[in-house]
């Protein structure tokens, strides 16, 4: 295993101290790997997300202004536990009330909807959504709805915005249930990942081998295929996803666009892949209000990219493009 | 053995732990088959917190102490889908249990169907969903059934449907977890959870055997 | 090869728009691979970067408000030609000149100077800097200077937050010529790349070898070496840095810091390393006055990074601190 | 052969574009040793333009022009260091030349003598500096000491000299270009763009003699 590292034991710990020294404007609660805004403002909705590390810059990297208030830290793509979960809801406690934003998977689901639980009990007022954004796996008889992936950025942009204008938890959870409920998720892999603790890759692929549909966890997708072209998978992925979301570009709709990396594959294929995409969303009449391209919800060192694509009404639209300020993640008005 | 008491239960736990941290290799290579590869490090982690606390306490007065302890220190260190279920294989048995100092056949097999009971309404996974319910349940039933005269009889029993359990998620699509994505892709490759409670209950087994 | 790619042929081309096409304040002149602008400021001083591709988001990632004006986009790994940034000079001239930033290689040097030359003949104002940043190589009968490397990003910025206060292009070139003169920087990469249009990787290395002292270009380093951890990384970097800076800890400078990665090195690994880098100039009693961590010069899909540590004066650190907005270099004042 | 004509010159230097492009393979290999890889990529894309140009152009009067068209050719579309180098080979030649409608042994030293007087000046490399100089200046000095009465012989001469060149780079360490950082760790292998200056004589001279 190549990493820049010392101990596995030890990874998240020094890089979430290593996020802290680079942007001063944030607090580490060493004790429940809590990454949190120095100042916490008492007078709007305090957002919460999280989930296993080796999403990074997910999720402490969208904290900030406009964006979440904490992020709460588990081991490498392992949720963090209730507990540490139910610390970040106190120590970020707003007159206003707690929001926390959970992607679909079970683990996360349970620790931070107990937190929820047990934070209430302490008289905390505290909600969630979940994201399920992923549609690989099309909802059938097998599972309990999707996954949560690279979808949830947008959703944390949004209700980040919300929240900031001083809105009531009830109306943060409206808007940011419409967020998530709007945007769909599809990506593919030309690697697996190294989990600094196991020190191999978790499944190997051939040289002319991608997965296709995988999430964000270095597991297999839903199917192993041979390697296609950056336009052959853009109109694929446009494809299923518009079919998803049911747009077909009859109506004024406009949408958000989110070209996002997996880790280890390099910012010029990401921009490569937009063009694609963008062509794609362009031939199907389709009008794009904001396009993101960059790492943003990675899969510690996989190689491969997932778009996603938000549905925009114009109170959506109108909140994307509210300044936020985290260092993973920036819109300038 | 008919029955063991709390300093002997708390042996018993701590060889399960052993087992998991020297399985942790193992537990990772089956996660890594369909799942993101890291449930030998998740349990072996819990594990090892699970054992150190029971070493730490002294003071240990009931078996609800011992199951107690080593199921908060899962729930609270590991993290993960693991955390929540192990942590609730341990606790959800004796939430209502009056508290006892002698575990014997028919108080350990109360605890695992409460156990189940309780992972089920955390996970709602049911049998066949390619969990660790898939060797729980099982397990569990295999107590109800069995002679309660014999404590080392008993835990053989539990271990042998839970070793059932893991083979039959072999021919599982998974309905929750990682694997739940890959479908079909699944079938063939065992539960990683679902593979730990095996290794659970024949190190728990195993340690009855050894002291008898 | 596993890239998202059509073909090698078009690689360059499509990722310009790929660019463009996520960024609509910029425009992309096809012919010339000029990404550039749409507004160019007549009244202040343009600034003008570029060299080869696969150093994304270097260079086109940093053209916005208060940084560059115009990035000209060679193929991959080879400078652009003097026609290319001839007419870059040209498409974004203004009335008070314009200010050439290059890194100290051959190729780059040659066409930017060339560029400089016919447009000076044309009656445009025009000046050059160059970055020497890499201490890889210590000066010496061999060489003729030093490689420009990642400490080129903070020169941009520098250069751009005095353009954008509207100072001559006299006083550009001078401040820019102090950051560059204050900036070191240092690599190492656990791979080497893989150059789209040779498909296979420029050099191999064995699983516990890095090669240490390497530039942007994929190119070996000075020395095979077997790995080491992040802390011993961090020590021997910032220890040689610091030395060729002559920086001792014994007064009040200030230093920036930027941990730059190479490309397919996961940020969660920027974040560890910077937490060492960090670590070792507290205990030098180095004060940091920004830190920068992320992928900003990169070297298409390398494994590895590099340190750069530019020491302050009052009239740098206030500029480094004015707002910035470019999609690959953001800061927030 | 004592001289060639504007056609035939055009014909020998299209050789040479072949040449090169057929050697992107070798000479992107060579760059990885020491360089960046993509020597090959880009002398071979500056070729293919300038053939494509000198083929387009059926007007070309003179020597001159010939080397003109493959010079800006490669000047203007490869960039790189060796954009401007192997660009200033055809260009630098025949700055100060008057009009010529036939290459002959005198001319052809003449203009060689006068490119590494340019390329010199414009990249600062010199002998033993592991740079296409070392490959190109001992043509030039070769094509000076030869008998000038026969271009196909005096074209081997240079030939010889370029490849006693290559072989001479790898004896040293590079001043300039990508492999300068390499330090000691160059030797034992040769430079790219000077291999890419035998390849031209030897095409050249490999033309030539097909002439006879
Ligand atoms: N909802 C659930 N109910 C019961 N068991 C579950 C559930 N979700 C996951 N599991 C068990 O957890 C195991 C995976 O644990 P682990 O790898 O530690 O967590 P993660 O899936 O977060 O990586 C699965 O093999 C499965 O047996
Ligand atoms: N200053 C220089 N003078 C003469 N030749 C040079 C100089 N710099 C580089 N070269 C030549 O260019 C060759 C490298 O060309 P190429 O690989 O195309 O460019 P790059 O170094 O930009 O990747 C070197 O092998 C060397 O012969
Ligand atoms: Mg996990
Ligand atoms: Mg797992
Ligand atoms: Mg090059
Ligand atoms: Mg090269």
């Amino acid at each position: 295993m190549k990493k820049i590292i010392n101990r596995p034991e030890t990874f998240v710990k020094e890089m979430c101290n290593g996020i802290v020294s680079a942007h001063p404007e944030f607090e580490f609660i060493e004790k429940y790997k809590i990454i949190k805004k120095k100042n916490i403002d008492k007078n709007k909705v305090s957002l919460i997300s999280g989930g296993g590390s080796g999403h990074e810059p997910a999720h402490a990297g969208f904290v900030g202004r406009g964006m979440l208030d904490a992020a709460v830290c588990g081991d490498v793509f392992a949720s963090p536990s209730q507990i540490q979960v139910y610390q970040a809801i106190k120590e970020t406690a707003s007159d206003k009330g707690t929001l926390l934003i959970i992607k679909n998977y079970s683990g996360d689901m349970m620790n931070f909807k107990n937190a929820a639980y047990l934070a209430g009990e302490d008289g905390i007022l505290v909600d969630y959504i979940k994201v399920d954004d992923d549609i690989a796996v099309q909802d059938s008889l097998y599972t309990v709805g999707r996954r949560g992936v690279a979808g949830t950025v947008l959703v944390h942009k949004i209700a980040g915005a919300c929240a900031e204008q001083g809105k009531s938890l009830d109306e943060v959870k409206k808007v940011a249930l419409k967020a998530a409920q709007n945007v769909r998720s599809i990506g593919f892999a030309f690697s697996s990942c190294t989990v600094p603790a196991k020190g191999t890759p978790t499944f190997d692929m051939g040289e002319m081998e991608m997965e296709y549909g995988v999430g964000i966890h270095g597991e297999p997708g839903i199917k192993r295929e041979q390697i296609a072209t950056a336009d052959e998978l853009a109109l694929r992925m446009v494809s299923a996803l518009l079919e998803d979301l049911k747009v077909d570009g009859s109506s004024e709709e406009e949408v958000a666009l989110l070209v996002n990396g997996f880790g280890s594959t390099p910012l010029q294929e990401l921009y490569l892949l937009n063009n694609a995409v963008t062509r794609e969303l362009a031939k199907k009449n389709i009008k794009i209000n904001r396009t993101f391209v960059g790492n943003y919800m990675t899969s510690i060192d996989m190689m491969g990219a997932s778009v996603s694509i938000m549905k925009l009404d114009e109170e959506l639209a109108e909140l994307l493009s509210q300044k936020c300020d985290a260092p993973g993640f920036k819109v300038d008005g | 053995m008919k029955s063991i008491n709390v300093e002997t239960c708390k042996q018993m736990i701590i060889a399960a732990c052993d087992a998991i941290i020297d399985s942790k290799e193992y537990l990772t290579e089956v996660d890594s088959k369909i799942g993101d590869g890291d449930h030998g490090i998740g349990m072996s982690g819990g594990m090892e917190k699970a054992k150190a606390a029971l070493l730490a306490k002294d003071d240990l007065a009931t078996i609800n102490d011992v199951f107690k302890t080593t199921g908060m220190q899962m729930l609270n260190s590991m993290g993960g889908a693991s955390g929540v279920i192990f942590g609730s294989m341990f606790l959800g048995g004796i939430k209502d249990l009056e508290p006892a100092t002698e575990l014997d056949g028919e108080l350990f097999s109360k605890i695992i169907s409460a156990s189940v009971k309780t992972i089920k309404l955390r996970g709602k996974a049911e049998i066949g969903d390619k969990t660790m319910v898939d060797a729980l349940e099982p397990a569990a039933a295999a107590l109800e059934k069995a002679d309660k005269d014999d404590l080392t009889l008993l835990m053989g029993d539990a271990a042998m449907a839970a070793a059932g359990g893991v083979e039959a998620t072999k021919d599982m699509v998974a309905k929750f977890g990682r694997a739940k994505s890959l479908m079909e892709r699944a079938i063939g490759f065992q539960d990683a959870g679902a593979t730990s409670v095996m290794i659970i209950f024949e190190a728990m087994h195993r340690y009855l055997q050894a002291q008898e």
